[in-house]
């Protein structure tokens, strides 16, 4: 019985699921956010207003930002559940630095070069004393977390000079977190690429075995992966660190579960071995959107978590019709 | 049998859903309020005996040297440093006082009570506290009482027999009545607003909404309720929802509240970087120290707190004068240092004062 | 003319273990060069050495003459060896092209990598080996087992290799691709490549060496020309005796019938399968990769259950929806891949041969310990298990003792039906032979064995009767006497449509 | 020879747990008293409780994001189901320990029967069941239980506070089912060769829609406690459990990678946990310090353990 279904036309998921295999999760997602633009702009026009559209643009740049290191380390077989906190170390080092006048460009480099160093510690850690990442960055999480409370005693940051402001630049109107997702998602994208150690990544996440006797030294791959991610994560520290007048000395609370997800329903598949680093600033969009079209839809704001579960677990299913055609 | 099992929770899920929305939602909780009369005139106060509770067998330290532990909901943020500030202030003014500040770092009552309960083994001689639930924080203060632990509560209350005292900044219909007025002077009676909040399981701010929407509908009934939004302690997530309701609404909106001192200065950056200064009021409880920015620039016109280094402070004189035995159940007022005399209310309650509504004129004097 | 490669006297030990004593061998450029032993015998070393995977204790490595310390797989690999290995390493997310390139691809003037010219450049050389069918944007993991074969050694060819080591190049293949895969390292030993080729399969050495090394317990045993050895000489000098005979059957009394299929489908891959199995009886399929051999193994035993037919044990229809089904109807399966599907590697021998009938080993559901040990030991005495006791890790068996464990959990559950499917891949020959042994003092006992294989002569040499199986369905069947290497063959490629005389 | 190894872990963390032992006990003279240790058993049982079937997760190699969801979800629907829908308290405890169970069954379906990674599965289900506890309870809360309720969460029962006899049956019965039985044993083999305990002819999806389903059970149950040692139920509740119960289960040897770990590990990784949050708090540590201590004690153990089991390989 079965074997006439087969016989017989695809049916449309089998089509639609041809369609991901070729076009990617980036296409669904893409389709997803046009989808919800369309319908929630039919219901409140403001929606598609420019000053809503460059909101959600803007508002989880440094989301995407993350995301995109991110998704290298998971594309890499690996993960790192202490971005969040991260983040937050390398915002108050921005911060700490400007405040006491520092030249500027020192205290937006400061973050880069710290994120590096650490995630450095981190890589060394995963790839040469071989203890799994997520339990390394387990370890990571509650270290950063409480030692940039001891450090700072709960303080905040005030008086930021107004030239530090970085995410509030508008060359052409357009806000600066905006230029910073497109530019290096683009560029990081370009890189996977065109690069060859951007199909290193792949390759160890995907065959590690085989990465090993191709002559990959995937030690130091690994170590460069999650230096990448810490530079992606001070980026997006700045990013975070100058929207507002004011740096909060704690952890953005879910910060590092929101950019794992980013990732993840991105595209990339914690298996490693697969995705792209536009699915991950596509899903960080999407993200926004729902945000936004649920206040818009007055959708009562205590289901949102509840949508965005939903959300992952429709991606993820997606995502493991797909694999299962590779395997 | 999986289908059956699922739709099992479903069915659960849906009709405990059904069981707990039967009223609109507006934030605020449910617990009844008690709005101020529109102009001011302070209602009267029935007397009520004293209902905190006592420790038992509490040594007697009077004049001596004391540890003192304070936990605040969480620590990490520029509220509770303030209040943080205020008690290692009085400790020192006092003297002989051992103080020290020791929290969770997310507003969790599972991490709170742990807190609790390992200052009351090490032997504190007295417990100052902020609730993250006033249920919730019940038994653990209880069991300091019953150690000899003196129990002070500010900023967020227990129930009253779990603490002796509850160092009160400010009654929330007070602070309800001072935001919703201070709106409506400078948005105009029949503005409409919104809310940005924390998340909608803070008690105090649910209190506070309730006690605001119950005082709008008396006094300013003209004034139309959007919507509240809910944005954790977080920042950025305040910035986006704010920015968000300026999007949805447009000119629609007048004003924002900020129930929170992390949504209140997120709220007035949205308008600021909105480019909507003076046509979005912000009105909202913060620490002047983040609202200089936008208070300077005419953005922001009042806001609206008490002063939360005086909070910690007036608490700090609260516990030591329940140590020393010089504040028994039954008094009506108790020194506190440069704050002067302060008066109890509502039984075990010490009353702060009015909130504080710092303005252009004022926010420089203050720095915390 | 310079070797290519030659290693003088070269040792290596792990630890307290020897692995390699005083190994001298060379490869020259135009030659193929077997390597021989049995499992354990130092020729993984011995390629990882030259490979630069590891180092040499004692003795140099030559390169063209020139003595050199390889420090890593990528320096080898620089210095034109490269390596197919057994298990195939490549990444199954990649495209053929990438994967053909991966860490030299070609670039642009900016130093970006240069996919037309990557794409073009993979396309030549798969040309170049007969594979015009090959698409170059293809998935890896899409692949047969023979097409990424192929790919690996355009891999190899893409990094301009002067030497190629081939470590068991066909024990995954089916013979006609193993025939193919002959041309192509013929093509290459006469473009000047020299070839290290490591094989259990007499067959291909005789039909491929120029020269043949044997390495015995680590130590250097004997080169020799090809002409100079026979199959025979060969055999003891990897062993160090004589085996009496490669394929002990005996002659059993066939009993009853214990399983029969009837128009048995899955899907497509197994279609309208028909066949008896009784009991003492030893029946061999034979049939390409993917003709469906293991997928109608699969299926009787439960992992992809029949979509259409029937399924009789003992007469009676039955229905066999998952292994433990399988499993209680007396049904055993020795998986093809012995790692992956067999064994639970980082478990005790004791684990592992309970591993099936671990029910039947609880009182109460508590496991008793006791006689759990016991099977272990006695499983260890009569399957001729060589370890150090039942508590030895898995992992650390050679691979004929670990093929021993997997069978001496599946005769634990007393089946009375065995499948055995490629019950020697990657097994010595002196481990093989033991197997083999095995099989028939089983079937002597009176066990029904489903034999399923790749190698031809051990199928008509095991069996009492043969099934041939092509696209999914049984094609021929032959009994041992009319089974010859000429027809069964035949069958199995299409070449022979006219033996279907015999098909149920 | 293999009993030794297998324990290696175990003694390394005793041994990590005595010194510890000793070193906050001399810091402090209250942190080795009954009062105390009773006191931290108490504090520790729910994530006690998560810990053991966590055990079982990781040990297949999978792993529960949503514990703490499902904690969270719960606590609210006792809550409802008592309150709201005004049915017998008793009752109402059943139900909510139940819907943990189906909450789990929910994950365990999602991993089984789609192939999702448990990673992913349970990171989805920690936003939906978070969301439908914030969902269903609006936010508020549910107090004023009866007094015969606190007796599960604030009460004693022979001398010991009666949580401690749940997670003592339970972490017995866990340690029982996992070392001794056929049960356990397809658990390892699951985690060391999920596709070979399948050629067995074990019972993969089976075992492991179990192993969620008593994952869920046992939060419900922590949850049912929790609610009855604090008197009120809220939606945040739990929020963040999940890393404390997996910190202490990997701190407790079990791999992360699946097929190797004990219930005495863990119990003993939770206790040493337990006692540096207690012990240095009492010490004078405060409570940023006590998290940064935790991290590092972590990577140490596992570096340890690592450098050690490899040594032994040879």
């Amino acid at each position: 019985m079965s074997f006439d279904v087969m016989q017989s036309r695809p049916s449309f998921p089998r089509r639609l699921l041809g369609f991901v295999e070729a076009n990617g999760q980036e296409a669904i997602i893409l389709a997803a956010i046009i989808l919800l633009f369309v319908v929630v702009g039919v219901v409140n026009p403001r929606f598609l207003g420019n000053s809503n559209l460059t909101s959600i643009f803007s508002g989880n740049a440094y989301i995407a930002v993350a995301a995109i290191g991110m998704a290298l380390v998971i594309i890499s077989g690996n993960i790192d559940v202490s971005v969040g906190s991260l983040i937050g170390v390398l915002a108050t080092i921005a911060g700490t630095l400007a405040v006491n006048g520092y030249p500027i460009i020192v205290c937006w480099l400061a973050p880069l070069a710290v994120g590096v160093a650490i995630n450095a510690f981190v890589g060394f850690l995963v790839a040469y004393v071989r203890i799994p990442s997520i339990v390394v960055t387990l370890g990571m999480l509650s270290v950063l977390k409480g030692g940039l409370i001891s450090a700072t005693a709960g303080a905040w940051i005030n008086n930021l000079p107004p030239e530090f402001m970085l995410a509030q630049f508008r060359p052409f109107g357009v806000p600066a977190p905006i230029y910073f997702m497109v530019t290096l998602t683009l560029l990081a994208a370009l890189w996977m690429r065109y690069s060859g150690f951007g199909r290193t990544i792949y390759a160890i996440g995907g065959n590690p075995d085989a990465a090993r006797v191709t002559g990959i030294r995937i030690e130091r791959s690994i170590v460069c992966v999650f230096m990448i991610h810490g530079f992606f994560a001070g980026i997006a520290a700045v990013l975070f660190a100058t929207q507002l007048q004011v740096i909060q000395s704690t952890v953005p609370p879910n910060l590092e579960l929101t950019v794992i997800t980013a990732a993840v329903v991105g595209g990339v598949s914690i298996l490693g071995g697969t995705g792209t680093v536009i699915g991950s600033t596509l899903a960080a969009i999407l993200f926004a959107a729902i945000g936004s079209a649920l206040i818009f839809t007055n959708v009562s704001a205590y289901w949102l978590r509840a949508v965005q579960g939903l959300f992952i677990l429709a991606t993820v299913l997606a995502d493991m019709a797909r694999r299962r055609r590779l395997r | 049998m999986y289908k059956t099992m699922i739709l099992a929770l479903g069915l659960a899920v849906g009709s405990g859903g059904v069981a707990m929305a039967q009223s609109a939602w507006t934030g605020g909780d449910d617990l009844p309020t008690s709005p101020l009369a529109c102009d001011g005139a302070a209602g009267a106060a029935a007397a009520m005996p004293y209902d905190g509770g006592q420790p038992t067998a509490a040594p007697d330290l009077k004049g001596q040297k004391i540890t003192v532990v304070d936990v605040p909901k969480l620590i990490g943020i520029g509220y509770f440093n303030a209040t943080s500030k205020g008690i290692a202030d009085a400790a020192t003014e006092l003297g002989s006082v051992d103080a020290k500040t020791d929290g969770p770092t997310k507003a969790n009552i599972d991490e709170q009570i742990t807190f609790l309960d390992n200052y009351i083994t090490s032997g504190v001689n007295g417990i100052l506290f902020a609730a993250n639930d006033p249920v919730a924080i019940a038994p653990v203060l209880k069991k300091a009482l019953s150690k000899g632990i003196h129990v002070v509560g500010y900023d967020a209350n227990s129930t009253p027999d779990a603490r002796e005292w509850f160092v009160n900044q400010a009654q929330f219909n007070g602070i309800a009545k001072s935001m919703i007025d201070n709106m409506a002077k400078e948005a105009g009676e029949e503005a409409a607003f919104a809310i940005v909040t924390s998340t909608f399981t803070t008690p105090n701010q649910a209190r506070w909404i309730a006690e605001m929407a119950a005082y709008q509908a008396q006094c300013h009934p003209k004034m139309k309720w959007l919507e509240t939004v809910e944005a954790q302690e977080d920042n950025v997530l305040s910035f986006n929802q704010a920015t968000t309701l300026i999007n949805k609404y447009g000119d629609e909106l007048k004003g924002i509240f900020g129930m929170t001192s992390v949504a209140t200065p997120a709220s007035a950056e949205a308008v600021s970087q909105g480019g909507k200064c003076g046509s979005i009021a912000v009105v909202g409880l913060a620490t002047p120290n983040a609202m200089k920015p936008y208070v300077e620039k005419d953005c922001v016109k009042s806001v609206v707190l008490w002063n939360p280094v005086d909070l910690g402070y007036a608490a700090m004189y609260v516990l030591r004068a329940a140590i020393d035995g010089d504040l028994k159940p039954g008094a009506t007022s108790v020194k506190a240092g440069k704050l002067g005399e302060l008066q109890v209310i509502n039984g075990s309650e010490v009353l702060l004062g009015q909130p504080y509504t710092f303005t252009k004129e004022n926010i420089g004097n203050f720095d915390f | 003319m310079t070797a290519i490669v030659e290693l003088r006297q070269v040792s290596k030990s792990f630890g307290n273990l020897k692995v390699l004593k005083d190994v001298s061998f060379d490869v020259q450029p135009g030659e193929v060069h077997a390597l021989l032993g049995e499992n354990g015998a130092g020729k993984s070393t011995l390629i990882k050495i030259i490979s630069g995977v590891l180092h040499p204790d004692e003795g140099e490595l030559r390169v063209v003459g020139e003595a050199v310390r390889l420090a890593s797989p990528r320096e080898a690999r620089g210095r034109g060896i490269a390596t197919v290995y057994q298990e195939l390493l490549l990444f199954p997310e990649l495209s053929v092209a990438e994967n053909i390139y991966l860490g030299h691809a070609p670039r642009t003037r900016w130093g970006a990598i240069d996919w037309p010219k990557m794409r073009s450049g993979a396309r030549a050389l798969l040309d170049s080996l007969d594979s015009h069918d090959l698409d170059v944007d293809t998935k890896v993991g899409l692949l047969s087992v023979a097409n990424r074969q192929r790919v690996e050694i355009a891999k190899a060819l893409s990094q301009e290799a002067r030497l190629l080591i081939m470590d068991e190049p066909t024990a995954a293949l089916a013979d006609s691709d193993a025939r193919k895969l002959l041309t192509i390292v013929r093509r290459l030993r006469d473009r000047g490549v020299g070839i290290i080729y490591v094989s259990h399969r007499m067959q291909e050495i005789f039909a491929l060496a120029d020269r043949v090394t044997v390495l015995r317990d680590g130590a250097f045993i004997a080169t020799k020309p090809i002409g100079e050895v026979t199959e025979g000489s060969l055999v003891s000098m990897m062993v160090g005796r004589s085996i009496d005979q490669l394929f002990p059957k005996t002659e059993t009394a066939r009993g009853a019938t214990v399983l029969e299929l009837r128009n048995v489908s899955h899907r497509e891959i197994v279609r309208n399968v028909s066949l008896t199995l009784r009991a003492g009886e030893i029946l061999g399929i034979a049939g390409l990769i993917g003709s469906g051999r293991t997928e109608t193994a699969l299926t009787i035993f439960g992992i992809t259950p029949a979509t259409s037919g029937e399924i009789l044990v003992d007469g009676k229809p039955v229905v066999i929806d998952s292994p433990a089904a399988a499993r209680a109807l007396g049904i055993a399966y020795v998986p093809e891949d012995r790692g992956l599907q067999g064994l639970v590697k980082p478990q005790t021998i004791r684990e592992n041969i309970s591993l099936a009938i671990i029910d039947r080993l609880a009182r109460l559901l508590l496991i008793d310990r006791r006689r759990e040990g016991q099977l272990a030991r006695e499983s260890i005495a009569r399957f001729g298990i060589r370890a150090r006791g039942p508590e030895q890790l898995v992992r650390q068996l050679s691979g004929g003792n670990q093929q021993k464990v997997v069978l001496a959990k599946w005769i634990a559950t007393e089946p009375r039906v065995l499948i055995m499917d490629e019950p020697t891949r990657g097994i010595d020959v002196g481990a093989k032979a033991e197997i083999h042994a095995l099989m028939s003092k089983l079937a002597g006992q009176g066990l029904a064995v489903l034999m399923i294989s790749s190698e031809l002569p051990e199928v008509l040499g095991m069996s009492d009767r043969v099934l041939v199986m092509r696209g999914g369905a049984v094609v021929a069947e032959f009994d041992r006497a009319d089974a010859t290497p000429d027809a069964v063959g035949s069958a199995m490629t299409a070449a022979g449509q006219s033996s279907l005389e015999g098909a149920a | 020879m293999t009993i030794r190894s297998f324990l290696r872990h175990e003694t390394i963390l005793l041994l990590l747990l005595v010194i510890a032992l000793i070193v906050l006990a001399q810091q402090s003279d209250r942190f080795f008293t009954t009062d105390n240790l009773l006191n931290q058993a108490r504090l520790m049982a729910e994530v006690g409780l998560l810990a053991l079937p966590m055990t079982f997760v990781i040990v297949t190699g999978g792993i529960d994001l949503s514990v703490g969801s499902i904690f969270g979800l719960a606590a609210i629907l006792l809550g409802v189901f008592w309150h709201g829908l005004g049915l017998p308290l008793p009752l109402a405890m059943a139900l909510a320990v139940l819907v943990g169970g189906i909450a789990g069954l929910g994950n365990g379906l999602i991993i089984t029967r789609f192939n999702v990674p448990p990673l992913i599965a349970t990171l989805a289900t920690l936003a939906l069941y978070r969301g439908l506890a914030e969902g269903i309870s609006q936010a508020r809360s549910v107090r004023g239980y009866p007094e015969w309720f606190f007796v599960l969460g604030q009460g004693e029962v022979l001398g010991l506070p009666t949580q401690l006899w749940f997670l003592l049956a339970i972490a017995i019965a866990a340690a029982i089912v996992l070392g001794l039985t056929t049960f356990g044993r397809t658990t390892y083999a699951i985690g060391a060769n999920e596709v070979a305990a399948r050629f067995s002819g074990l019972n993969v999806a089976r075992t492991k829609l179990l192993i969620y389903t008593g994952s869920g059970l046992v939060a419900g149950l922590a949850a049912v406690i929790f609610v009855s040692r604090v008197s009120t139920t809220r939606s945040d509740m739990g929020t963040g459990l999940e890393l404390d119960v997996i910190t202490a289960v990997v701190l407790g040897g079990t791999s992360i990678f699946g097929g190797r770990g004990t219930i005495i590990g863990t119990l003993l990784g939770l206790i040493l946990m337990q006692a540096l949050k207690s012990g240095l708090a009492l010490g004078g540590v405060k409570g940023d310090g006590t998290i940064v201590v935790i991290g590092v004690v972590l990577i140490a153990a596992i570096l340890l353990g690592n450098l050690l089991s490899r040594n032994g390989d040879g």
